[in-house]
């Protein structure tokens, strides 16, 4: 076969407000892996969902195997070959593996000749499953492989795979990219997308890369550097961040022989965690999502109360207290997810800022909220954090997700903790942003504050970190200092080299 | 014969006394299944209970009739799926404004059909086999209604556990949002989902109308449709289980009063309560056995539905 | 093609003239079913609307729709609270009739003595009993998990079944010729929950709807706890972030709206309904259900909501009277307003966009 | 009656009584009723309603009236009747031992307007009762099951263990076992007045135990009905004629008839006579009505049955004459005593006989 798969061309879709993909246009050809980078937040979700028929473009044109493709619905693009992954998986905790295969096929055969096909072809790719089993019990992993294994039963011609790496452990990584290469080199070709550059750089046979909707360049991944493809997705060099004038003080917080079940039926436990925090420090968790990263930020945040003694600030024991109770002893946090946990997506800013703030700040009087001053620390929130929203009367929901973002880490801020833990502080933020908040971040240590950034992103951690950690399965590595730290020692770390003595041994 | 208690009467007369809720807490499980919580069941019923018993007094063919109910158990089970699943409203409350409706509207139709006696329902022709000892009562000796009623629950078992549609209708009901991505027609499967519902509904009413009383009188479903709800509970989502429900829901019934009959003085009102009492206490038996594992009621169960992208 | 577009904020305009609109379109449907069953609309419609509030006996009939309101708000209120926290308790006719006994077995217990103490007395008792019939439920939810809505649907059949073999057994009034029912609270002083001010329909049942009222408006829209359930209701997580724990969570809304169930039916028993009989539920838990949700889950929502469905009663018996309207047509005519607020209620989450939506 | 005429009628009814207008020389009187069930519920409240239409039809222009259905008991009941107070009803009855309280209550509040309460026992200068001696009517079903069971086994259905019901039970078992000592009465509670399942699982009950007669205190169809499936069980008619029925399973019935009442009372009302008083009316009075015997009865039965009717209604004869003893064994009515009319109202034990216990 010659020539391209997949063909798009001008492919237009806009919401009120935002214009997701304008004017979006490449090929793919079969057998090849083709990535599509971006931010989060730059079109590459609408733009799948689109050649997977669940958004109509308002305008453009796509061809699949030359002839013209318009999906009406997803049953229409499996039948013509296109099959996808999601990054938010679609699957049925209470149905099992073969009934969830089942859903996402077209012309399923019966369950007993599907479970053997399951069983056949999850062996072949070395993605091992059992088709009798609920996929509540499975974990991330396993789940992802359901869904692949659902795309493979029907041949397609196309795959998309939408962030496929977020969930998955290194090893569960190794595999999956060797499944994929064996699917290319069978001759299906692959939409991968993704914004982790050395994945893309290590897999991929083309890229097409999106910044606002638009594609801003097109190219050989291999061909570029990591930094030339990030300077790419962002569309310029980074602001360089300031993080002169800090010294590190007294010990704060400490966390001793942490451990934790699980928090959810398929989250990981965590297991014998160990570190200490000092004053005007930032401490960078990395690690791979899904690896502990919630549990030990809804530990520190007084969500999950932990065993006595594991828990410590300013050398009191605080691992019975409260969100609240922590509060006011000056240990504050921003969970990862912005919409449902760090903040309510139908209350308003003003509300919002009353959701954390009332501890130290003076928003309530006995109990009775004072709506003007909150309203007066909601906008003080807005304009010190640049916060682009007509008011603080307006809904959570109604921000984009970077100035949401700006919203609830300003508000953690701005209440002046001691101790501030962050989990992803920068996702789905602009460039310009995320370096506002990681600025605002450093600032707030420099003010003599510890500070604990839960990030996937290395360069972040890397970048304002003073400090350096892993999560890997509920295990902490021991901190090593970022400076003079190569990818070989992160990588180690991130692998689950748990602490690195082993390493110095 | 025990304790003056006539064992093949008493399961005999279950079987038939149990029929309406079967029926209707039957199509209440595949509402359910599909995510939607209806309420309105003692609506439905009693709706279908009127149009079923109008209609086969106005043709005189109890075919017709029970046709007829189903068909108005459906419509006004539609009318609760255009406003809980296009208009979103609340399904608690909606259900209970259906049941007020239905209440309203059967006895509104009914006037005119006070004192009329339907058609009669004939039994199953096993000839002989009626008459055999102990299961000819029991398995040969009703009308054709509870064999149609029998195949209806085996037809959903059938379906839920087997049916690609089930499957589908299963997925909704435990994760809308997939089952979007996946490109099945939520609303749609829900819609008709009620719509069966509300047709089994209308099929207990009719049943309770044409041959249970059988005479059409306001409100006579008594709260049967309430029954029906908490059945579902108790079978946790299972056809086979809503079976065994209705039977020990509508045996009960009938061994109290048997017992009464054979001259027993027994505490009536402790027994009422006792199917529900068991009910809670079958679902914190699954409750706390399912804490880690897949639970009993569907996920989405009473959740609204609006596709966002 | 009619789609819907999630605002990105409920609308203030059509949270108030929504229910209008509903009003407005039950009117209108409604008196083509009238015409259709030979009356005259208009005046179906003003002697159900109009009569009641403004008509020649209006005075006596606007205090019947305190005394037929005042447990549904009351319940109401209560209940609202729970649902905002996202806690569904749909057992409040359970509750309702717990509380009635407990009261009027305190009164009963201490008959014929007359004290001052007698009728507070009864009002804890009242609170109590519908408390603890609604933390069933919530310590079941804590402890196993088990889903409150159906748990507390169940156990309206048990206390049905408590109350007739309480009307039949125990209550039963020595005095009353064999007749199930117990005394009649009205001839008791003690006990009594009269009119406050003759011709009025205020007894202490409205008065503490009307508290209720206030203090759930109070707590859910100017107190940090009422701002913590409807975050709970809202995102649990972000509850949980701000320092709610669940489990108290689902024990405080089920135990208020518990209480605030009981008392009404406590004040019912002992004030307008007078005694227990096996009969003495009139649905007034299930129809406050309907109350909280017409009333957008806001005291004073609920506070006018109450209002209107009483009003309905009392114009659906005046219509009965004045027209012959039969019931059924009146249940028909309420069950319409229902749909017609429930459904219309869209238009404040969701703007109507026509022609071609976004998918 | 087809559902075209019935509204007809009403509407009728209801522009009169909305207008008001004058139809004879003198306006008419208004009377007003509230019941506590549908008027469809082909029972208590429909025989209520059929009286109250015979009672306009009989009195010509000179009354009209109008109803409130289905009022639950307890304050609904109290607005109700204040309600046709206020519409200017001069006479109201409440057909419900549970609007008792309420009625009383009401009446003390407009002493201008005369009430009459069913079936209850408080009366005031303005507020007369009435009920029927439905047990009357039971001495007769009693007597004819008691000569024609052969199993000798009699099913009762009651709906509440109150005295109505309990004088009923006991009539029959008397007069059954005066004309047969082998009958044994089985007595199930379901209750309810109205709750046609559970009805028809009591009579199946009461069939499997092998009674071949079911009586009934409860008011559907659903026992003939069954009676009729099982082929050789007889029934008697309940509240109305249940002719439905005819000629078997159901062979005689006992018919609430307030007509007569209803009638006289809306006369004395109009004539400016009427005065508070309990009447207890029986079937001398018309106000307990015996449906017809049916063919399925051999003759000897039904004279002897038409006997004592005619000695009921002349008032020769009391169900209720002594030598009689309670369950227990102890005595109550000695040797041609007849109990006081009180007693009887609250009467609360079985007589010596019955094998069923009293429920507690």
């Amino acid at each position: 076969m010659t020539g391209s798969l997949l063909k798009i061309e001008g492919l237009t879709k806009a919401y009120p407000g935002v214009v997701a993909n304008d004017g979006v246009g490449f090929e793919v050809a079969p057998g090849k892996v083709h990535a599509l980078l971006g931010e989060n937040g730059a079109g590459k979700s609408t733009l799948v969902k689109m050649i997977y028929g669940l958004v109509k473009p308002d305008a453009g044109r796509m061809e699949l195997s030359g002839r013209p493709y318009t999906p009406a619905e997803p049953r229409a693009a499996r039948a013509a070959g296109v099959a996808m992954v999601f990054q938010h998986f679609s699957l049925f905790e209470a149905l099992n593996v073969a009934e969830n295969v089942a859903l996402g096929m077209e012309n399923p055969p019966p369950m007993r000749d599907l479970a053997e096909r399951i069983r056949a072809i999850s062996a072949a790719y070395g993605l091992p499953l059992d088709p009798a089993r609920i996929v509540g019990d499975l974990s991330a992993g396993e789940r992802q492989r359901v869904e692949i294994i659902r795309c493979l039963l029907q041949d397609p011609k196309l795959l998309i795979m939408d962030e496929p790496t977020s969930v998955l452990t290194p090893q569960e990584v190794e595999i999956l990219f060797h499944t994929l290469r064996k699917l290319a080199a069978e001759g299906t070709a692959i939409l991968y997308i993704s914004h982790k550059l050395e994945e893309i750089r290590s897999l991929c046979d083309g890229a097409t890369i999106l910044r606002g909707g638009k594609v801003v360049a097109s190219c050989m991944p291999r061909e570029k550097s990591a930094r030339e493809l990030a300077e790419l997705m962002v569309g310029g060099e980074f602001a360089a961040t300031d993080r002169a004038g800090r010294k590190s003080g007294a010990v704060i917080l400490e966390v001793d022989h942490l451990n934790l079940p699980p928090m959810t039926q398929f989250g990981p436990a965590l297991k014998d965690v160990c570190f200490t925090l000092a004053a005007g420090e930032v401490l960078g968790i990395g690690g791979v999502a899904g690896n502990g990263q919630e549990e030990l930020l809804a530990t520190l945040s007084g969500e999950r109360p932990s065993g006595p003694g594991t828990v410590s600030l300013h050398g009191q024991d605080i691992s019975d207290l409260g969100p609240n109770d922590r509060r006011r002893l000056g240990l504050l946090a921003a969970p990862e997810e912005r919409l449902g946990h760090a903040a309510v997506p139908n209350l308003s800013l003003t509300e919002n800022a009353i959701l954390t703030g009332t501890v130290r700040r003076p928003l309530t009087r006995n109990g009775f909220l004072n709506m003007g001053a909150a309203r007066r620390f909601a906008e003080e929130v807005i304009k010190g954090f640049d916060v682009r929203t007509p008011g603080p009367h307006v809904a959570a929901r109604a921000l984009s997700g970077g100035n949401l973002q700006k919203f609830v880490i300003g508000r953690e801020v701005l209440q002046a903790p001691e101790v501030l833990v962050v989990n992803q502080p920068t996702w789905g933020v602009d460039a310009a942003a995320a370096a506002a908040i990681r600025q605002a971040l450093l600032d707030l240590a420099a003010k003599g504050a510890a500070v604990i950034v839960i990030s996937q992103d290395l360069d972040e951690l890397m970048e304002i970190a003073d400090r350096f950690c892993a999560l890997n399965e509920g295990r902490l590595s021991d901190p090593r200092p970022t400076e003079g730290l190569t990818m070989e020692e992160i990588g180690l770390m991130l692998g689950g080299a748990h602490g690195m003595q082993e390493a110095a041994l | 014969m025990i304790g003056g208690i006539d064992i093949v009467t008493l399961i005999a007369a279950l079987m038939a006394a149990s029929t309406p809720v079967l029926l209707a807490a039957t199509g209440e499980l595949v509402a359910e299944k599909a995510g939607v919580l209806n309420l309105g069941v003692e609506g439905m019923m009693i709706v279908g209970a009127v149009a079923g018993f109008a209609m086969a007094v106005t043709t005189g063919s109890p075919v017709l009739g029970f046709a007829g109910g189903a068909l108005a158990g459906a419509l006004l089970a539609c009318l609760f799926a255009l406003l809980t699943q296009v208009f979103l409203s609340n399904q608690t409350a909606t259900g209970l404004a259906l049941t007020l409706f239905g209440l309203g509207l059967s006895a509104l139709v009914g006037k005119g059909f006070e004192g009329v006696r339907p058609p009669p329902t004939g039994k199953m022709p096993f000839g002989p086999l009626a008459d055999l000892p102990v299961i000819g009562p029991i398995l040969f000796g009703h009308d054709w209604m509870v064999y149609v009623s029998l195949a209806l629950v085996a037809g959903v078992w059938a379906f839920l556990k087997y049916a690609r549609l089930g499957l589908i209708l299963r997925a909704v009901g435990e994760n809308h949002d997939a089952a979007h991505a996946l490109g099945y027609r939520v609303i749609a499967l829900r819609c008709a989902a009620l719509a069966f519902g509300g047709a089994l509904a209308g099929l207990g009413g009719a049943y309770l109308s044409l041959v249970r009383v059988p005479q059409w009188t306001e409100g006579m479903t008594a709260g049967a449709g309430w029954i029906a709800l908490a059945i579902v509970v108790f079978a946790s989502w299972r056809a086979e289980r809503v079976l065994i429900g209705a039977y020990m829901f509508g045996g009960i019934t009938a061994l109290q009063l048997q017992l009464q009959a054979a001259g027993y003085a027994i505490p009536v009102h402790f027994l009422t309560m006792a199917p529900y009492v068991i009910t809670v206490l079958v679902l914190v038996i699954l409750s706390a056995t399912h804490r880690h594992g897949a639970p009993a009621a569907p996920a989405a169960l009473g959740r609204s539905f609006h596709a966002s992208s | 093609m009619i789609t819907l577009v999630k605002r990105p904020m409920p609308s203030r305009f059509w949270s108030f003239t929504t229910p209008v609109l509903a009003v407005i379109a039950t009117m209108i449907a409604g008196g083509v079913l009238f015409a259709i069953l030979g009356k005259d609309p208009v005046a179906a419609i003003k002697v159900i609307f109009y009569d009641p509030l403004f008509g020649p006996n209006a005075a006596y009939f606007r205090g019947q729709l305190l005394v037929k309101a005042g447990p549904l708000i009351l319940i109401a209120a209560g209940l609202a609270v729970g649902f905002r926290a996202g806690i569904w308790n749909i057992g409040a006719e359970g509750q309702y009739i717990i509380g009635a006994l407990a009261g009027a077995s305190v009164a009963l217990a201490a008959f014929p003595a007359e004290s001052h103490w007698l009728f507070p007395a009864m009002v804890v008792a009242g609170a109590l009993g519908g408390w603890i019939w609604g933390m069933i439920p919530a310590v079941l939810r804590v402890l196993f998990g088990t889903s409150e809505i159906l748990v507390s649907l169940m156990l309206v059949y048990v206390a049905q079944s408590f109350l007739a073999w309480a009307a039949f057994g125990p209550l039963k009034n020595p005095e009353g010729y064999g007749f199930p029912g117990s005394r009649n609270l009205q001839q008791y002083p003690s006990a009594h929950n009269p009119e406050l001010i003759a011709g009025t329909g205020m007894h202490w049942g409205v008065v503490a709807a009307f508290v209720a009222v206030i203090a759930t408006y109070v707590l859910m829209s100017r107190h940090i706890a009422g701002f913590r359930i409807r975050v709970a209701g809202e995102a649990p997580r972000a509850a949980r972030f701000a320092g709610v724990l669940p489990a108290k969570l689902v024990m405080f809304c089920l135990g208020l709206s518990g209480a605030l169930a009981g008392l009404a039916g406590m004040f019912e028993v002992a004030g307008p309904s007078g005694q227990i009989t096996d009969s003495f539920n009139a649905g007034y838990g299930f129809t406050a259900i309907i109350v909280a949700f017409l009333g957008r889950l806001n005291a004073i929502g609920i506070l006018l909501a109450g209002l209107l469905m009483a009003l309905t009663y009392i114009g659906g018996d005046m219509a009965q009277l004045m027209l012959g309207l039969p019931t059924a047509a009146i249940q028909v005519f309420q069950g319409m307003l229902l749909f017609f607020l429930l459904g219309f209620d869209l238009l404040t989450q969701y703007r109507l966009r026509v022609g071609k939506g976004s998918k | 009656m087809d559902r075209r005429s019935f509204l007809k009628t009403t509407a009728a009814t209801a522009t009169l009584a909305a207008v008001g207008l004058p139809v004879a020389a003198a306006d008419p009187i208004k009377i007003g009723f509230i019941y506590v069930g549908p008027v469809g519920d082909m029972g208590w409240s429909y025989q209520h309603d059929v009286a109250r239409r015979e009672m306009e039809t009989a009195l010509g222009g000179k009354v009209v009236t109008s109803f409130i259905e289905n009022v639950p008991e307890g304050p609904d009941a109290e607005r109700a009747l204040t309600q046709l107070a206020l519409e200017g009803n001069q006479l109201i009855f409440a057909t419900s031992f549970g609007f008792m309280d309420a009625t009383v209550n009401v009446a003390a509040k407009f002493p201008n307007v005369k009430f009459e309460h069913a079936t209850g026992y408080k009366r005031a200068e303005n507020l007369a009762t009435y009920d029927a001696r439905f047990y009357e009517g039971r001495a007769v079903q009693g007597t004819i099951a008691g000569r024609m069971t052969k199993t000798n086994k009699i099913g009762y259905i009651g709906s509440f263990p109150i005295p109505e019901v309990i004088q009923g039970i006991n009539a029959a078992y008397i007069h059954a076992k005066k004309v047969n000592p082998d009958v044994e009465i089985k007595v199930v509670w379901a209750y309810s007045w109205f709750d046609p399942a559970k009805e028809a699982d009591a009579a199946a009950a009461l069939i499997a135990e092998g009674c071949d007669f079911i009586l009934q205190h409860t008011d559907s169809t659903a026992p003939q009905a069954k009676a009729q499936e099982a082929g050789t069980v007889f029934t008697f008619g309940q509240a109305s004629d249940m002719e439905a029925f005819k000629p078997s399973p159901r062979i005689s019935s006992t018919i609430d008839n307030w007509a007569p009442y209803y009638i006289k009372r809306a006369q004395a009302l109009v004539d400016g006579n009427w005065k508070s008083e309990g009447t207890w009316g029986g079937i001398g009075t018309g106000m307990v009505g015996i449906g017809e015997i049916t063919s399925a009865v051999p003759a000897e039965v039904k004279a002897e049955a038409e006997a004592l009717i005619a000695k009921i209604s002349d008032g020769s004869y009391h169900p209720f004459t002594g030598p009689l003893k309670k369950q227990d064994g102890s005595d109550w009515l000695a040797e041609g005593k007849t109990p006081e009319d009180a007693e009887l109202a609250g009467l609360n034990f079985f007589v010596e006989g019955i094998s069923a216990e009293m429920p507690k």
